[in-house]
């Protein structure tokens, strides 16, 4: 179980997270929070034309918020918002409810499904995002 | 695991406790408006609990820990769907029915009264649904104004709407079930009419959710209250309904652990409800007992409860009325199994006296209703309070002592 | 009851919950400071009173209600003496330590704060021992300041000393042993500089009153605050000391039944303290336990605890040290079996969720203390708290699967 | 024991309280208060070169308490203040450890010690009497 965690593509990202970084231009942004650890992470986004043309984030966390928040990133990078809000769908159901879904990708997270304290660590990047596009400030995985 | 003798209650056996001899006479717990008896089902969860799963929540990340917070938060759904609340964070535990008011009252109360604001409390009510709105009333400038009952204990109708019409009233605290007289309030309609005029109500449900299904979203309560202790749950808990959009809007009631976001000494920030009003490590053992105690109850047959508790509580009113010079009060229509009553031979604290020598547990007192007392114009009342598990044989038994008491002191 | 393997700590075996497998792992609880198991004693007497004598106190006349009354109010007296207090109404139950602070900021901060005094936290306290506080002073115009701790944990004296100096300080809230760090606070000293200014102290006892006998006459503590579930005892139950005349001289903290005197619509009485503060059916099952606890607590040798506990400490803490990129935080002498480490090879978190597949239970994140996160410069820490019940071979697990944990991430 | 407890003489002091009644010319007063059951009663004394010349008292209650201040008045009535301190003290002992001394007749008050709940009732007007002559203005059992 602990090796469906900790794949070796997580611990690559967890240690060198993708996209990470400022953005000065960011059209959206949002905080991220999880109130079990108290990690945050801060996202921002560039939407033209509802295409997400650049995006990166800030903040520490552990290996899994940030592996999934820089997988994150480099997948919807380029997607349309449309698409990467019906990506967030996919990837919920799937480390919520085990639903395996195609996932560009990250199905590597399939594994957090069976370690439910670290669902949250697992989707902060993600609920951040949902929050950005939809012009919130803040997002929680209370 | 039905019970051996078909004589007694069909609920007696669920109750450990029952089964025992005071002052060498069988137990005859003829007290649950005090505090209920709990089902073997009940104890045996919270042992099991503190046995295998003990540990804080929302804050590890180890086997224990998140059982733990499993447990804690599935029990939040199961008291959400007991009272057909909309959504699960509209549910807060508390140590009790007390505390819980006195939530809502200090944290709606600051943020909401003004001076010159009225908060009516019915005559009938429990301290605990009095007490806090005079404190807060003392705090904000605003007045606590009684609306009068009649005899029977039933709300006096005109005199409510009159009241409602004639102040700027913000809130209406009335209980669902009188604790001491058995009255059922109106509350679905006392609802409507204080949000006629813009009043939220506080609906004090401890005597309700013993005795019959609570549905909140038909009622409209803002805020409806109830008791792990009175509904066959343990003590040291209790749970707050609010109305999602009041919860959110407003403060923290106690601060600690768990219920902030952020703390800085320049400036610290806050969860969203429930988590709020919930400050520091839970009573979880409690919680989850408070659960079991809710779905023990939901499994059961409400109308058969009905009808058993309805028929005690007719057979027992009337013998009790046969014994000369015992006066029962409040018998208005369709009231809970919850039997107040006086006598011309002796103080209701001898009579109890009496009674436990004969092994029957009652409660002597103003049952924490002093105004209600002196509306009645009596210092303290004998109360009987029948629950499921209650029988013809203990009703049987209590008729007996009060007449042994008659005998004695007259 | 001996325990079987002398390998193993001599009070282990009084603990049912520690025999089980977790992750298919033994389970080696290491998460004492965040809440601790509870002693067969202590279950046993709950269950106990729930099959026997569950009744609600101060109001039955009959038995179940009266050997309830003396069980709450013997459990008082037990309190009292565990840590020493004069007086058994000096003793105040609460829902938890949480509550216990809340009561103190809210009921004796509204009567004496006023704008422009100073309350003193130090940087290490626990939320609950400082957000309190700052409600609190939002309330009353009174400032929150906080008092700097050194690297180790240990408070900045000669800081302390001036904050009193040059402040209006009305209260100092200081912790006697702190949860993260395991630091112990010279509170005696604390206490006696705060008086020479004419400042109060209320010192949070929920970390001291497991690992160490306590005396609030000798520490001088005007406020001394425990939990019962960090002290081997049940949840949702806490106790507040409070010396005599500061209690009778507080307004009441929340309404409701017996805390009342006399209830009226034309004004409420209210009665002394502890009564005055303990509004509504209390948690006896809860308080009952605790006193199981304390009694347990106190009929074992706290000299061999302490020895027990500090070899652990010390050699767990070498061991720690001894794995590269390990960190253990303020290691100030004498402090309590608790400890707090960080890696530079992975986040507190992550750790945790290696240790707990290897069956280990430790805490990870800031411990409810921001603030010494905060001066500590980290966003949180692993940490593993030992009781008696661990020993050598807990130990040695918890530096294997910390060794694992590394192998894994670098 | 409920015959120890509900003796003639106490049903009787019960049932007509001695000494009941108000004092307009009272040096001393007291009200008695049982947190238990809310009883209340007032009592009212004339003291003069240190003895109890009058005591009367209102209010109503239990028959335990009725006929124990009845009792009290009746006994009380005619002694030194220091007598009747001293008698408070001997009574005490015998409702709750159950040292019967030599009492003046109020011996048939220890049946009460059977019964904890009703020691308060049985010592309400013992207490007011004793805060009466403190120059208090309260007692309560509590
Ligand atoms: C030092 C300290 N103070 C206060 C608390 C709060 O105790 P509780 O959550 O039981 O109210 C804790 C535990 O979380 C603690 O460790
Ligand atoms: C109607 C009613 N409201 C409130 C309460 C207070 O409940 P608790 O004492 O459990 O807080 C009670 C019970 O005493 C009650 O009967």
């Amino acid at each position: 179980m602990l090796e469906e965690l900790y794949r070796e593509t997580i611990l690559d990202h967890g240690r060198k997270p993708r996209n990470s970084g400022h953005l000065e231009a960011a059209t959206h942004k949002a905080d991220g929070w999880n109130p079990l650890c108290g990690d945050q992470i801060r996202l921002f986004l560039i939407v033209q034309d509802d295409t997400i043309t650049d995006i990166k984030f800030e903040g520490c966390g552990c290996a899994i918020s940030q592996a999934s928040t820089s997988l994150m990133t480099e997948t919807v990078k380029g997607m349309k918002v449309v698409d990467a809000l019906a990506l967030f769908e996919k990837f919920h159901a799937m480390v919520v409810d085990g639903t395996v879904d195609e996932l560009d990708g990250l199905e590597c997270l399939a594994g957090v499904r069976e370690f439910p304290a670290r669902i949250k660590c697992a989707t902060l990047g993600w609920h951040a995002l949902r929050s950005a596009l939809a012009g919130e400030e803040a997002a929680s995985t209370e | 695991m039905p019970c051996k003798s078909d004589e007694r209650s069909a609920w007696r056996c669920e109750f450990p406790i029952l089964d025992q001899e005071v002052n060498g006479k069988p137990l005859v717990y003829l007290d649950s408006a005090a505090s209920s008896q709990k089902p073997r089902v009940v104890l045996d969860t919270m042992d099991f609990y503190y046995r295998m799963d003990n540990a804080n929540v929302h804050r590890g990340v180890h086997a224990l820990g998140q059982r733990s917070t499993e447990a804690y938060d599935n029990a939040r759904a199961v008291v959400a769907k007991h009272l057909n609340a909309v959504h699960t964070d509209e549910i807060v535990f508390t140590k009790g029915c007390t505390e819980a008011v006195n939530l809502v009252a200090a944290s709606w109360g600051q943020a909401n009264l003004k001076p010159g604001d009225v908060v009516l409390c019915s005559m009938a009510e429990h301290h605990a649904n009095l007490v806090p709105w005079q404190l807060a009333a003392e705090k904000t400038g605003a007045t606590v104004k009684p609306v009068p009952i009649h005899d029977d204990g039933q709300l006096d109708w005109d005199a409510y709407l009159a009241l409602l019409n004639e102040n700027p009233v913000k809130m209406v605290a009335i209980k669902h079930v009188c604790n001491t007289l058995g009255t059922v309030y109106p509350v679905k309609e006392v609802v409507s009419e204080a949000h006629r005029v813009g009043a939220l109500v506080t609906v004090d449900g401890a005597q309700a959710v013993p005795h019959r299904p609570v549905d909140v979203q038909d009622i409209g309560a803002d805020f409806y209250i109830l008791a792990g202790h009175k509904a066959f749950g343990p003590m040291g808990v209790g749970a707050l309904y609010g109305r999602l959009p009041l919860l959110r809007a407003m403060p923290p009631y106690q601060g600690g652990g768990d219920m902030i976001r952020t703390v800085s000494f320049d400036g610290t920030t806050f969860r969203e409800p429930p988590n709020r009003f919930e400050a520091g490590t839970p009573n979880v053992a409690g919680v989850v007992g408070l659960a079991a105690a809710l779905e023990w109850l939901a499994s059961q047959d409400f109308d058969r409860i009905e009808v058993h508790e309805q028929d005690l509580l007719a057979s027992a009113t009337e013998a009790l009325e046969e014994i000369p010079g015992v006066r029962v009060l409040g018998k208005s229509p369709g009231k809970a199994s919850v039997i107040s009553f006086v006598t011309d031979f002796a103080h209701p604290h001898d009579i109890a006296t009496i009674l436990d020598s004969e092994g029957v547990a009652v409660r002597a007192g103003h049952h924490c209703c002093m105004p209600l007392m002196g509306r009645l114009r009596v210092p303290a009342t004998v109360r009987a309070s029948f629950a499921m598990y209650n029988d013809n044989k203990d009703k049987e038994v209590l008729i007996q002592a009060v007449a042994k008491a008659r005998r004695i002191f007259s």
